[in-house]
């Protein structure tokens, strides 16, 4: 590290007081009507302003630190509750707190009529307060605190409607697959505490840093650290082995997959990787794995999204599949592209979950796009926001898309050559059609149902929102523009700065750049244009072929995983165990007590009753005896 | 021939075994008792010939001593036997089965 | 220490002339105060060093070789604490609660100095007296208190656990008589360790065996879910509590420090049926449609895992087994006591009868979902803290071995999820519907320790921690 | 008196044989007969002959007390209570039934007097010492009040309880009515 390290003592600490005592208070009162959504806004709006105030002091501070307390310490384990913000972290900790706020101020109108409102904000607030958990904690053990609190705060909120059924059980599929992916989270501590003696994330880079201690290293501990972190991370951020649990997250409340689904909780996995880089830079086979999986992700996830009704689960799947664009990109060696992509992610994709959540607010919780229609003279400001957020996500010229997705791009070229770049540009195609697809099924031709009719645009406090984060999906992107335009690269030099640097591919000149931008450009016009001239008039009645069927039944993953993985597992299981416990150790347990009970009874034999045979059997006896006694 | 000794033990010895025969087979109760009198007879014989052999005392007191609780056992018996025959009013052993387990 | 031993036997002593039911409730709940005073006193004194640190020998047996010797050391005395916190605050539960009689809480207060007896005896004999004189109470308890099929429980449990401690009496005659060790003391004992174990193979698994029953290793598991179901909430919630704990502190205590070379041999025997019990256990938690069996089996999995970290070589996997003890007290205690109270209301454990807890009482609902996610070990309860430790502990000795219990962990939260979705949430069941759950002040408060004391441990365990670490057998 | 010594150790006289001869016949008829009343009868027969045995032996004591409490009071008692009950003789009705119960005890019999014949040649012979003679009553009385002075004092209180029971039980059930 080159520029000399100061750390500066900061209250990092109080980022995450603010919205756990938001969710204490929220837990313990039921206010009346909106007060408990504006409570918690009011709380992550703190939480926020001080995070501005830290990333403030960054220019200076190469690091700011907060020891915490010892949380516990037993023989070879030392896990110490400590705080530490790195400059990219403390982007990614303005994300979190000011998306954050806006959905907590949507949600309070969104969920008004609610019931349980209390309940609601108490959990939203949690998730808040353990999403900065796993953002700030210095200890990788820290992170999985946060990163097992994060998940529970999701199982809770998906759950949240829990009279029907379908919800319970789709947040205990979100929470059974983030509990599999964290068995990764948990070897990687195990590796950490055994080899490296510390799971503090500055101790680690000590340790790889010295180039001693890296070599008295077994080879695979680190691609074994490496790999276990990505299986991990594939639980939470929904790749491709672990990705069924975010299309059925949608039961949950449209704030909440906008907050958790979008921005924040699907992020982290990514957010870990970048944090622990350097150990993932000098795993090249590691990288190359992530690389094809995210791949196949957000090809995958971009096919699926193709025919689908529902207006959310079509979020659901490009949310996958943009997750997939972040991955590629680390699994290209470009941490700085992959958290770009991140940031500008979190903006329009957070835009488009609220405004298909007013949508469906205004719509009276109608959720398919086939019965929707004509909503742009009906909903105006949604239409807007929808339309910002589409073209920010597909990429159009000078959107923040664009500039993330191009980089991306570029990067994916450099260090995995045409094929990786080619099929990547197919699923950036795929991304703005479905996404064009959705926007002219909602807004465009005339109200397909009784309910486009009548929908009503929302009140203004989903709008504001909306209308800020539309500007910010717009220009977030003029972070970072690619060098050949201006020297304004303002992000990787956020990232590379907390010790993320690039893996160095092969420089790509301008020129080649400014083909490949153009491009992805074209390809992402045409795609649009393309949607534009099929879904103009209303939803189309293909033909129902078997590529249909099977993007239409996301293909069929989820039953293949019932019937080859959860099903054979639950049944071998409990019958072995019904076996073995109840007729094994019980049987033999009452075999014994019978056989006490038959002895008994074959004494009672013998007790005929008469004094003649009692007479009789024990001069027996005493014969036996003495005839044993003389013969032996 | 057999000295005196053996003839008057086998003779107790016919006397006991009788006397479990008749204990065993016979379905009065009475008649059993009379078997178990048997039985003590051919033991007192057998305590009469020991103390003769061995010219003391000793086997004459056992005797007394045998022939005493018999005496005792039997009052009480035949009294018992009384009782049951008012309550009962048969003395045949099958009947009395309560002690069956 | 004599005080805290018999002051349960002086508190009974006090119960007998309450005949009326509330008056002994009362009574009972009084005569905790001065027990925690006594506790505060001997923790006070309790060195953390040398296993049974502080030594009181009062009088012999001359016939037997053994002396009453009281030994306390963190180990035997942070369980005391233990067993204080849930007796105190099952006596507040026991308030006004219609079928606890006074004759009941004698039958407990026994069961509470069986218990403490065999946590203070330092002696072999001593302890054998007090650990089958813990048994008598229970089979009454769960025998005349218990639910349906209780008396075939309670004679399960009664049978298992007593054949287990005859061979550890077996075991005590053949010290005596065959090798020359001048007294049972366990300082006696654990100095000529090598010589018992030469004495003959055998003693060390007679000794181990009546530990194994107790602690349910996995295949002498069958009698928990018996009697954890048919007890009544206040027994299960100690037998899950402190009982279970007590196999393991034998375990530590009377085998590893006694017959060290046996222990160390059967590790690996350990370690597979402590792994097929946890897998087990938690399928045998998942296939079960009664409540309270499921709980219990989840108690054979949790066991599983402290096994696993008793048999470990290195000091994380022992203090985190140690540890684990506390938090699965706390979270299963807490289960069965939420439980208890809707069981009180509506007197079925039929999961499916259930349904929709949360929206007819918050609380309670709250209550359960906190202990299932202290149970599912959610890091920042205490059974993170216990299982991770362990955890680690096994793989820095037996390596990828570990992922075995691993898969333990997601088996875990299967089947604490479904449940909490069977029983909190899903639609307002008729059975809940119809039996409107208001709780009483009495089990709030009963209900509260246990919510701090998970919260406590789970973020802060430091202080436990560090005070048992001094005196876990394994440096 | 020494005449009487080896009337042991001599061969059985003509006298022994005949008792012991009427002895086991009468034992037999006891065994054999189903009347009560015969075998009361037949019971008394065995006691006779074995008090002329005794007298054969040269114990006259033991013989006088045979004569007197055995077969004068006990074997009466039995006749008594065999008129009283007037029990009906006992037709071997279901003999198929108990044949397997007279095998059995025969077996067990038979087995017995195996057993014991096979010791019969352990009976010592007497020995020649003439210095014992038989003892008279007196000498009998001194060794009940000297040696066995505590058997006899139970033997004395047994006798009394067997009295005391015996009357309890007539009396005692003389109050309630009772019907067969």
């Amino acid at each position: 590290m080159t520029d000399v390290l100061n750390i500066v003592e900061a209250p990092l600490s109080w980022i995450i007081l603010l919205p756990a005592a938001g969710a204490l208070l929220n837990g313990l009162f039921r206010l009346k009507s909106t007060l408990n959504g504006l409570l918690a806004t009011a709380f992550c709006f703190a939480a926020f302003v001080v995070s501005i105030l830290q990333f403030l002091k960054f220019p200076e501070a190469s690091k700011l630190a907060d020891p915490g307390y010892l949380w516990f310490q037993a023989g070879h384990v030392k896990a110490q509750m400590g705080f530490e913000l790195t400059p990219f972290m403390s982007v990614m900790l303005l994300i979190i707190t000011g998306v954050g706020t806006l959905i907590h101020l949507y949600a309070t109108s969104y969920m008004s009529h609610d019931k349980s409102q209390a309940r609601f904000f108490a959990y939203l607030n949690l998730f808040v307060t353990s999403m900065l958990v796993l953002a700030l904690s210095s200890d990788l053990i820290g992170v999985f605190l946060g990163w097992e609190g994060v998940g529970v705060c999701s199982y809770l909120l998906i759950g949240f409607w829990f009279e029907e059924d379908k919800n319970a059980r789709a947040g205990i599929k979100a929470f059974m697959t983030n509990r599999v992916g964290d068995l990764g989270f948990l070897v990687a501590l195990f590796v950490a505490f055994a080899y490296f003696g510390t799971s503090s994330v500055s101790g680690i880079m000590e340790w790889i840093a010295d180039p001693g201690r890296a070599a008295a290293l077994p080879v695979w501990v680190l691609t074994v650290f490496a790999l276990a972190i990505f299986w991990a991370a594939c639980g939470k951020s929904a790749q491709i082995p672990l990705y069924i649990w975010l299309p059925d997250a949608m039961a949950g409340p449209t704030p909440v997959s906008a907050l958790i689904h979008a921005a924040t909780m699907v992020t982290s996995g990514i957010l870990v990787i970048v944090r622990l880089w350097p150990i993932f830079a000098t795993q090249t086979e590691v990288l190359s794995v992530i690389f094809w999986v995210a791949l196949s992700t957000a090809l995958l996830a971009a096919l699926m999204a193709l025919t689908q009704r529902d207006l959310k689960k079509v979020l659901a799947y490009s949310t996958v599949s943009q997750l997939g664009f972040m991955f590629a990109a680390l699994g290209a060696g470009a941490p700085t592209a992959a958290f770009f992509h991140v940031v500008t992610h979190a903006c329009f994709k957070a835009l488009l979950f609220l405004t298909a959540g007013s949508v469906i607010h205004g719509m009276h919780d109608e959720k398919d796009i086939f019965k929707m229609g004509g909503l742009r003279k009906k909903m105006p400001w949604s239409h807007v926001a929808y339309l910002v957020g589409c073209v920010a996500i597909a990429g159009f010229p000078f959107t923040s898309g664009f500039f993330s997705k191009d980089l991306i791009l570029t990067k994916v070229f450099e260090s995995r050559g045409v094929l990786g770049y080619g099929l990547l540009l197919l699923a950036a195609m795929l991304t703005s059609f479905y996404m064009f697809r959705s926007y002219f099924l909602t807004f465009s031709s005339t109200p397909r149902s009784h309910e486009a009719e009548h929908a009503h645009e929302s009140s203004a406090m989903m709008i504001v929102p909306l209308m800020i984060l539309s500007l910010l999906s717009l220009f977030v992107g003029w972070l970072e523009i690619p060098h050949m335009w201006g020297h304004l690269q303002y992000f990787s030099h956020w990232v590379e700065s907390s010790g993320a640097k690039a893996v160095e591919g092969h420089e790509v000149e301008a020129a080649t750049e400014w083909l490949l931008m153009g491009i992805a450009t074209i390809a992402s016009l045409a795609s649009a244009f393309f949607a534009y001239v099929k879904y103009k008039k209303g939803p189309v009645t293909s033909s129902e072929n078997f590529a249909w069927k099977l993007s239409f039944n996301k293909f069929y993953v989820d039953e293949i995983y019932d019937s080859f993985i959860l099903k054979p597992l639950r049944k071998i299981g409990t019958c072995l165990s019904l076996w073995i416990d109840e007729y094994g150790v019980n049987g033999t347990l009452h075999g014994s007590f019978a056989s006490y009970r038959i002895t008994g009874q074959l004494a009672s034999i013998f007790h005929t009753g008469s004094v003649q045979s009692y007479a009789l059997l024990m001069l027996l006896g005493l014969l036996v005896v003495w005839g044993v006694v003389n013969v032996w | 021939m057999i000295a005196t000794g053996q003839l008057i033990f086998s003779v107790a010895i016919f006397l006991f075994c009788f006397g479990a025969l008749t204990f065993f087979t016979k379905r009065s109760a009475v008649v059993a008792l009379m078997g178990i009198e048997l039985m003590l007879n051919g033991v007192n014989l057998v305590l009469v010939q020991a103390g003769q052999i061995y010219k003391n005392a000793e086997g004459t007191s056992l005797v007394l001593f045998v022939t005493l609780v018999a005496a005792a056992e039997a009052a009480l018996a035949l009294s018992i036997f009384v009782i049951l025959y008012r309550k009962y009013g048969t003395l045949t052993l099958e009947n009395f089965r309560s002690l069956k387990g | 220490m004599v005080s805290i031993l018999f002051w349960p036997l002086l508190s009974i002593l006090v119960l007998v002339p309450f005949r009326k039911q509330n008056w002994a409730q009362w009574v009972n709940l009084l005569l905790h105060l001065p027990w925690v005073f006594f506790l505060i006193e001997l923790i006070k004194v309790t060195p953390s060093g040398a296993p049974f640190g502080l030594m009181e020998t009062y009088g012999t047996f001359p016939l037997f070789k053994s002396a009453l010797v009281l030994g306390a050391d963190t180990l035997n005395v942070s369980l005391i604490a233990l067993t204080i916190f849930l007796s105190f605050s099952l006596s507040f539960y026991f308030l006004g609660h219609s079928k606890i009689s006074q004759s009941f809480l004698i039958l407990f207060q026994l069961l509470n100095f069986g218990t403490i007896g065999s946590l203070l005896a330092a002696d072999a004999f001593l302890f054998y007296i007090f650990w089958e004189f813990m048994l008598i109470p229970l089979f009454f308890l769960i025998g005349i208190w218990g639910s349906e099929n209780r008396v075939y429980a309670a004679l399960k449990f009664f049978s298992m656990t007593l054949a287990g401690s005859l061979a550890l009496l077996a075991g005590i005659f053949f010290i005596v008589t065959k090798t020359e060790v001048q007294s049972l003391a366990w300082s006696e004992l654990s100095r000529n360790a090598e010589m018992l174990s030469a004495a003959a193979p055998w003693l060390g698994w007679a000794f181990l065996l009546a530990f194994l029953v107790k602690v349910p290793v996995w295949p002498l598991h069958t009698w928990l879910p018996d009697a954890h179901t048919e007890a009544p909430t206040g027994v299960s919630v100690m037998l899950a509590g402190i009982l279970l704990k007590l196999g393991v502190y034998g375990m530590l205590r009377w085998v590893l420090q006694v017959f060290p070379t046996l222990y160390w041999n059967s590790t690996d025997l350990l370690f597979a049926a402590s792994v097929i019990g946890i897998i087990l256990g938690s399928y045998g938690a998942l296939r079960q449609t009664d409540i309270k069996r499921m709980i219990a089996y989840s108690s054979v999995a949790h066991l599983g895992f402290v096994v696993l970290g008793a048999i470990s070589t290195n000091a994380t996997a022992q203090s985190g087994a140690f540890f684990q003890n506390f938090a699965h007290g706390l979270s299963t205690g807490l289960l069965f006591l939420s439980f208890g109270m809707i069981y009180d209301r509506t007197h079925s454990r039929k999961l499916d009868e259930y349904g929709g807890l949360a929206s007819t009482n918050r609380f309670l609902a709250f209550t359960f979902v906190f202990a299932s996610m202290a149970s599912v070990a959610l890091p920042g309860l205490p059974g993170f803290v216990g299982e991770f430790l362990i955890l680690s502990g096994t793989f820095l000795q037996k390596g990828w071995w570990v992922l075995l219990p691993l898969m333990g962990v997601v088996l875990g939260a299967m089947y604490t999820l479904q449940l909490v979705k069977g029983l909190v949430f899903g639609k307002v069941s008729p059975l809940v519907e119809s039996h409107p759950i208001s709780l009483k002040w009495n089990e709030y408060v009963s209900i509260f320790p246990f919510l701090v004391g998970l919260a406590l441990l789970g973020l802060a365990p430091q202080f436990l921690l560090a005070w048992i670490n001094g005196s876990i057998p394994v440096k | 008196m020494n005449q009487a010594t080896d009337l042991i150790a001599g061969a059985p006289t003509v006298f022994m044989w005949v008792a012991s001869f009427f002895a086991i016949f009468f034992a037999l008829i006891v065994f054999v007969s189903s009347n009560p009343i015969s075998c009361a009868v037949a019971l008394m027969g065995t006691l006779f002959s074995t008090a002329a045995l005794y007298f054969s032996l040269g114990n006259f004591f033991v013989g006088a007390i045979q004569i007197l409490v055995y077969a004068g009071a006990i074997a009466v008692l039995f006749v008594f209570i065999v008129m009283l009950l007037d029990l009906k003789p006992q037709k071997l009705k279901n003999l198929p039934g108990r044949l397997p119960h007279f095998l059995f005890s025969g077996l067990v019999a038979g087995l017995l007097a195996l057993f014991l014949f096979r010791t019969i040649d352990l009976v010592p012979k007497a020995t020649e010492d003439s210095s014992a003679s038989i003892l008279s009553a007196t000498q009998y009385a001194q060794y009940f009040l000297s040696q066995y002075q505590v058997p006899f004092q139970a033997a004395g209180l047994l006798v009394f309880g067997a009295i005391l029971g015996a009357i309890v039980l007539a009396r005692g059930h003389l109050g309630k009515k009772e019907h067969s």
